[in-house]
């Protein structure tokens, strides 16, 4: 009964001349000459299993598993619940598939034929009810996990971050904190904020989109230009001074997204305080010396920086400060990150390069080859600032520039 | 023949020209409707209304999907229906409406 | 969905015309989403006239008129497939042309309008209100562009007798066409011009 | 080497280049769109390769910022609008009329027309790469960051290459539709339709109300770079763009896996010996996911900044789809079930599909976890689901169907040892490339990043990904020397191989010009399968007696040469016109890209589709007038 088919009959096939074909059951012929590479398949499986179980760990500075603050820790929490209630399904049904392949298989010499059931209406009622129900139970927590997530903190007590999104860097604006001069406390890229307050960032983006995003403090939120959008932060503890929570921008913004990141210090109240205060005195203009000649040269720096000194003529922003419109709230969307107290931050280019003299030579001898972006498309007129141009700086400049930037503390 | 049995209740040229001017009484009143003060409150419903009856009227009588099959119905109403919530969605999650 | 009652067609060489119909329904309901989209695009930005001139520089009279004469073009095209139907070929013709030409009328309307507007300051770049208005009425002006190409083709066919009906492009499968293009207009007419004034 | 069966394909069947080119052979169409889609799957693997390189350690340096981004991006469109897409496209061509009884689709010459814009419009997409960079704007192209910088063609590239892909799409869909509905056997009730062809029709659905939506966002993406209009930037507002995107890039993955899922619906029920399990149920289940896929868009935009409520309804819809998906995971387990199951290598595919769409299912779910996606937005947790689903599920699904049905495009079995080195090996390769994916996108790992920090902790899981993705493309190595080889010397198949179910194994392999000598009288669903079976008392199955000493096919009945000269066995003639209006398209496309200096190429263009239109609707057709 059972027939091979051969080569005449595939010719004949071909031929379109054969139209009864005999039926070979594959299944038994190939089980004879299968070799199937046993080794590999277990390696495949421990493979499995073990990236499985590693899965379960959070680690690094940047996870969103080991949370610093009451939003990532509610959002962690109902992660948590719903991950526990997908590992459940995964496991049972992983085990209906191992136990009907298992239990189920073709056995040698069994030329019996299966029952022919077409299905049972009840069982398939019963696997369609069984998720809605399981989905349902963890809806409320989901509805009431993002009401929480997403209340803004506009209480009194609550900081008030502005934060605009530029190509690609970030500017900070506290805007209750004003100086004596009356100017409010203006950053880049280092966000300082006090220990367990709440933090209302209000946010655009002077181009195109960007996303906020710090794990161990909150999920992220976008940063989209002609709208405002709000993210509350909150951090338990201060952070020591030189491991600061690592952020990212989320969205994908164009040449150089991956560095465009920056670090959020928490501060007890009393450190924050100090800070506050430093960055609200205006910088001093060098009057001898390297950092003097970094300051003659830092003139063609203020086509794009700005830094607010007190020279002798006073109080004054030696570079642009323009400001964007969004619904109703004024941005300071800068052309390039805030100088004046650079010396003070960690890191630059975005909190991706260490801030220390060398990285700084480098930067200022050709910016791009650092990080790339495109100033060959600025147009400062149009406040369409795409990255740092090179400008050909002397060694000597260089070297004082980074002695002026550097004592801006 | 299906084609055949649809055919039966067909309309004649002149119910064709009655459902023109239906139509063009119609336009007539809908070009009125935001000149009355007095529906103001309703103007807006109120052309979506006579926009619908027009549109419908077409599709129904002179592109005979009345009398069609109903798989054309479904084929195209699909289209016609399926528009309507996905953009009231769009625009109310846009704060447009 | 009581699939057992649906019909059972075969297909060879028999009436094909379901076949061609079946897919003209088909497209229409996709060109329903691309309307669709486009005046949601509109109603989005209505009000988003910038520095530039907003819906006060229509002229409702002078587009009510050319609404009426696209809604009359569609008598005239149901008239043409009507005579196509009784295998009339001349009566065909005259409502085939006329149809046309009613089309035609209709676009000199809007070739106008949009001159008009062009001199008001309302432009496709002006505001993301213009960018709207010209996309939406712009591509529909297309499709009665295109209509009005096909109903010319099938006037210059009807002249020596190449009117049939089992032809790629037939009578009916145009009057659906023209038919859709002209409730498409019937919608936007309502968006755009009535509901902003 | 698929183009190459030509020669294979049944005698009567003229030969040669021109032959394939003025084809409007569905199953000739069919073959050229799996071929194609090979071939980009494999520029596609390469451009992935590359990525995995350049991630393998902190700080890489095997590509430029630029490069990177130009190859995630043209890797995520190349993968799903080039390879997946046109892969299900290849299987429905070839398929939907074999599984419902017909000799051709409703429109053989714009079948064919789909086919050859599509073919150009990949090659467009792909020049661009020589032609001033390939678009960089991220799959989604997300506005305005694709209308900003108009100094580029690159996005012009997209927003072109996209729509050109589109309009092929929506052509086949329509297409297909009317295949289905107007094309049937007599007998051939809707819930009669093998469940793959129930699936084309879905996804035929899903594409034809979704592209539209997409093609307006590219136009006014490509007004905004070229006319200087203000839909996105100005006083428009970017998340339009997200709206009009997702409207279709939602439908748009389920239009991905849908036919994987109809594929294996097929390949359970023949390798366990028994009917599919709930065949309405698994066919409603679909229907059910193509309408809910329409109404969950916005989970893509949970950190966009909508309204909280808007989030929780998103939410909750789109965890909602996991009912119908869940009733076709377990209507799959309980097809094996009782039965037989034989571990051929297309069910072995197909479980592994099973297996690893759950994972990516229930990652999809917990992004639905609106708080949760906060954190997993944009971070590699995604990149792992969705490779889950579209490789895992998808290609998985696919490489199934090409086991399954190689034997019926060509006569032969596919190798047995090397596919199953095919299957362990990716499997292997896959989980280690994609599950770490998981990990590193928990800790923090943002996407679409030429590069992170060593300071991070990411490297080691970057490794092992790497090593996995290297094991991959050993894999598809493989598999495409099996396609080379089997063509030639794998083991002959005959024309029902697995004791199929479904009416294109009634027929021989490869299938005749004209597929069926006399249209087959439908009576159940499997209907083949009730040919040779009957059901004892208990409900097993049993052979019927033999009539001629195998089984029985349609053939049978007719017995005679199969020189048909009957009125409606003619076929459709070959046209060159398709081909002539896609170029033309195609050449107006290039030109769009390049206005305003480009306004000529778009004339020339216009006046070669003018040409081909125009000769196609004048051009006589055998088969009683064609039907476009
Ligand atoms: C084949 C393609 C495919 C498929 C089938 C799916 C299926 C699903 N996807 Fe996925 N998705 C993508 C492709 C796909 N996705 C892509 C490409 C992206 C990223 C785009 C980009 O950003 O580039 C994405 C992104 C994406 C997001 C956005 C993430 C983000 O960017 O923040 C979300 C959020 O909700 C999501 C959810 C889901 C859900 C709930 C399903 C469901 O359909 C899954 C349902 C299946 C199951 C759940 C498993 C089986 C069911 C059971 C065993 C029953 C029991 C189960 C329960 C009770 C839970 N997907
Ligand atoms: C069906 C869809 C599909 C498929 C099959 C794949 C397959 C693969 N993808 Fe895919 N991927 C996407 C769809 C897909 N991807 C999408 C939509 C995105 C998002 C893009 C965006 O963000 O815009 C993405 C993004 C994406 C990223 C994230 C990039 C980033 O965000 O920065 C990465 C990173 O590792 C990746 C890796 C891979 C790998 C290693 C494979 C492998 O499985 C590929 C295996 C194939 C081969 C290897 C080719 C075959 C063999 C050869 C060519 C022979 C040569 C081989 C050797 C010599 C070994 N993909
Ligand atoms: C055309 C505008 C422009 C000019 C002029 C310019 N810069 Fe910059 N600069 C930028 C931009 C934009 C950035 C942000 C780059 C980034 O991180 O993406 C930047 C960043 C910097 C940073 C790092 C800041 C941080 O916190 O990340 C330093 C330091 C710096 N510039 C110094 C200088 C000096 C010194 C000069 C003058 C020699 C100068 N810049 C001139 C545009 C300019
Ligand atoms: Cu800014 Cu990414
Ligand atoms: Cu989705």
């Amino acid at each position: 009964m059972l027939r091979f088919a051969n080569f005449s009959d595939y010719d004949a096939a071909r031929q379109g001349t054969l139209r009864v074909i005999a039926t070979v059951k594959p299944f038994q012929r190939n089980n004879n000459s299968s070799s199937a590479p046993r080794s590999l398949r277990v390696v495949a499986l421990v493979a499995v299993l073990a990236i499985g179980l590693a899965a379960c760990s959070g680690s690094g500075p940047q996870t969103a598993l080991n949370p610093e603050g009451p939003v990532a820790r509610t959002i962690n929490d109902l992660w948590k619940l719903v991950f526990v209630m997908a590992t459940v399904v995964f496991v049972i049904v992983q085990a209906a598939i191992i136990y009907a392949i298992v239990r189920f298989r073709a056995r040698k010499g069994d030329d019996t034929e299966p029952v022919q059931l077409h299905g049972n209406t009840r069982l398939e009622i019963m696997w369609t009810i069984i998720p809605v129900v399981i989905l349902a139970a963890i809806a409320y927590p989901i509805v009431k996990g993002i009401f929480d997530v997403r209340a803004v903190a506009d209480g009194p007590e609550a900081l008030q971050v502005q934060v605009t999104g530029h190509q690609w860097w970030w500017e900070f604006e506290y805007i209750d904190l004003v100086g004596e001069d009356g100017r409010t406390l203006v950053t880049a890229n280092e966000l300082y904020i006090p220990e367990d307050t709440d933090v209302n960032l209000i946010m655009t983006s002077a181009d195109v989109i960007h996303s906020f995003w710090i794990p161990v403090l909150a999920g992220k939120r976008d940063v989209v230009p002609n709208r405002v959008t709000n993210l509350r932060i909150h951090a338990d503890d201060a952070t020591p001074a030189d491991e600061p929570h690592p952020g990212q921008c989320a969205e994908y913004c164009g040449l150089a997204h991956a560095d465009m990141r920056f670090k959020v210090h928490v501060r007890t109240a009393a450190d924050f305080d100090t800070w506050v205060e430093g960055q609200l005195t205006p910088a001093a203009v060098p009057t001898e010396g390297t950092a003097a000649d970094g300051f003659e040269a830092f003139n063609t720096c203020v086509a794009c920086h700005n830094a607010t000194v007190a020279g002798p003529d006073g109080v004054e922003d030696i570079g642009p400060v323009p400001t964007i419109q969004v619904d109703g709230v004024t941005f300071t969307s800068s052309l390039a990150p805030n100088l004046a107290h650079f010396g003070s931050r960690g890191t630059f280019g975005a909190g991706t390069f260490e801030n220390n003299r060398e990285h700084l030579a480098q930067w200022l001898a050709n910016p791009s080859n650092l990080k790339p972006m495109r100033p060959e498309l600025n147009n400062i007129a149009e406040g369409r600032i795409l990255g740092m141009p090179n400008f050909n700086l002397s060694d000597e400049d260089i070297d004082s520039l980074i002695t002026l930037l550097e004592g801006w503390k | 023949m299906a084609e055949a049995a649809a055919h039966r209740s067909h309309p004649t040229p002149a119910m064709y020209w009655g459902i023109a001017l239906f139509l063009g009484v119609v336009t007539a009143i809908e070009i009125a409707v935001p000149s009355i003060s007095a529906l103001d409150p309703i103007k807006v419903p109120l052309l979506w209304m006579l926009a619908a009856v027009k549109f419908f009227t077409v599709v129904g009588f002179f592109m005979h999907l009345r009398y069609e099959k109903r798989l054309y119905k479904t084929l195209f109403l699909f289209g016609v229906f399926g528009v309507f919530p996905l953009f009231i969605v769009v625009l109310l999650s846009m704060d447009a409406l | 969905m009581s699939s057992q009652a649906a019909p059972v067609e075969t297909h060879d060489h028999h009436d094909i015309r379901p076949i061609r119909k079946a897919a003209m329904w088909v497209f229409l309901g996709s060109e329903c989403m691309f309307f669709g989209s486009m005046i949601a695009t509109f109603l989005l930005y209505r009000n988003e006239t910038g520095d530039g001139p907003g819906s006060e520089i229509f002229n409702i009279p002078f587009t009510s008129a050319s609404s009426f004469v696209l809604l009359m073009s569609s008598l005239t095209m149901v008239l043409a497939h009507n005579a196509f139907e009784k295998r009339d070929a001349r009566t065909t013709r005259i409502w085939l042309g006329a149809t046309a030409l009613l089309g035609t009328i209709f676009l000199a309307g809007q070739i106008f309008e949009f001159a008009e507007f062009v001199h008001e300051g309302l432009t496709l770049s002006t505001s993301s209100f213009g960018s709207a208005f010209y996309m939406l009425t712009g591509f529909h002006g297309a499709h009665v562009a295109i209509g009005v190409m096909m109903l010319m083709a099938m006037f210059y066919l009807s002249l020596d007798g190449r009117l049939y009906d089992d032809r790629g492009l037939n009578v009916e499968l145009v009057g659906l066409y023209w038919h859709f293009v002209d409730i498409v207009w019937i919608v936007i007419f309502t968006v755009v011009y009535l509901l902003q004034v | 080497m698929v183009l190459d069966t030509s020669k294979d394909l049944a005698p009567a069947e003229p030969t040669g280049i021109w032959s394939w080119i003025t084809t409007v052979d569905h199953k000739r169409i069919g073959l050229m769109y799996g071929f194609t889609a090979l071939v980009a799957f494999f520029v596609a693997g390469l451009e992935a390769l590359l990525i995995r390189l350049q991630l393998t350690t902190a700080n890489g340096t095997v590509l430029s910022a630029d490069a990177y981004n130009q190859l995630f991006t043209m890797h995520g469109l190349t993968m799903l609008l080039v390879v997946v897409m046109p892969v299900g496209a290849a299987f429905m061509n070839y398929f939907i009329p074999l599984h419902i009884g017909a000799r051709d689709v409703a429109f053989p010459r714009a079948n064919a027309f789909s086919y050859w814009l599509f073919l150009f419009s990949t090659v467009m997409l792909l020049s661009s790469f020589v032609l001033g960079g390939a678009p960089d704007g991220g799959w989604f192209g997300y506005a305005p960051l694709s209308t900003q910088l108009e100094e580029y063609v690159r996005m012009d590239y997209y927003a072109i290459g996209a729509q050109l892909l589109g309009i092929a799409s929506i052509m086949a869909s329509a297409n297909f539709i009317a295949t289905v509905f107007t094309m049937r056997a007599p007998g051939m009730t809707l819930m009669r339709i093998p469940v793959f062809t129930w699936m084309a029709v879905v996804v035929s659905f899903l594409l034809i109300f979704s592209l539209p939506i997409f093609g307006v966002g590219l136009f006014q993406m490509f007004f905004d770079r070229n006319f200087g209009t203000q839909f996105f930037s100005g006083g428009g507002d970017p998340l339009l763009w997200q709206h009009l995107f997702w409207l279709f890039g939602h439908p748009e993955v389920y239009v991905l896996i849908l036919p994987a899922m109809g594929i294996v619906s097929e390949i359970f029920p023949v390798f366990s010996r028994k009917p599919l399990f709930g065949y309405p149920f698994v066919v409603f289940s679909g229907i059910a996911i193509g309408f809910m896929g329409f109404g969950v868009w916005a989970h893509h935009m949970y950190t966009a900044g909508l309204g909280p409520v808007a989030e929780a309804g998103f939410g909750l819809a789109t965890m909602m789809i996991a009912v119908p998906t869940g009733v076709k995971i377990f209507n799959w387990i309980g097809t094996m079930w009782g039965g037989k199951v034989s571990f051929e290598l297309p069910m072995l595919f197909a479980i592994g599909f099973v297996s690893l769409f759950v994972i990516g299912g229930l990652s999809g779910v917990l992004h639905s976890v609106v708080p949760s996606d906060y954190q997993q937005h944009d971070s590699y947790f995604v990149v792992a689901h969705f490779h889950y689903v579209l490789f895992g599920g998808g290609v998985f699904g696919y490489v199934a169907g090409a086991y399954y049905w190689y034997p019926k495009w060509t006569g032969r079995f596919l190798d047995k040892k090397l596919g199953l080195w095919h299957f362990w090996l990716m499997l292997l390769g896959f989980n280690m490339t994609f599950a770490p994916m998981h990990i590193l996108g928990l800790n923090g790992m943002p996407r679409r990043t030429y590069r992170y920090g060593e300071d991070l902790g990411w490297e080691f899981w970057n490794q092992v990904a790497t090593v996995g993705s290297f094991i991959i493309g050993i894999s598809f190595l493989l598999f495409a020397w099996n396609l080379i080889r089997s063509h030639k010397r794998g083991l002959p198949a005959g024309s029902d191989p697995w004791d199929g179910r479904t009416l294109e194994w009634s027929i021989s392999s490869p299938p005749p010009v004209h597929n069926f000598d006399e249209i087959p009288v439908v009576e159940h669903v499997d209907d083949f399968w009730h040919r040779k079976y009957a059901t004892d008392d208990d409900g097993r199955a049993v052979r019927m007696p033999d009539v001629s000493g195998g089984t029985i096919s349609a053939e049978t009945a007719t017995g005679d040469d199969g020189s048909h000269e009957e009125e409606d066995m003619h076929m459709p003639s070959p046209s060159y016109y398709p081909i002539v209006a896609a170029g033309g398209i195609v050449t107006m496309g290039y030109g769009l890209v390049y206005v305003p200096g480009g306004w000529v190429v778009v004339g020339i263009g216009a006046l070669i589709s003018l040409w081909g239109v125009f000769g196609w609707s004048l051009e006589p057709v055998t088969r009683g007038g064609d039907h476009e």
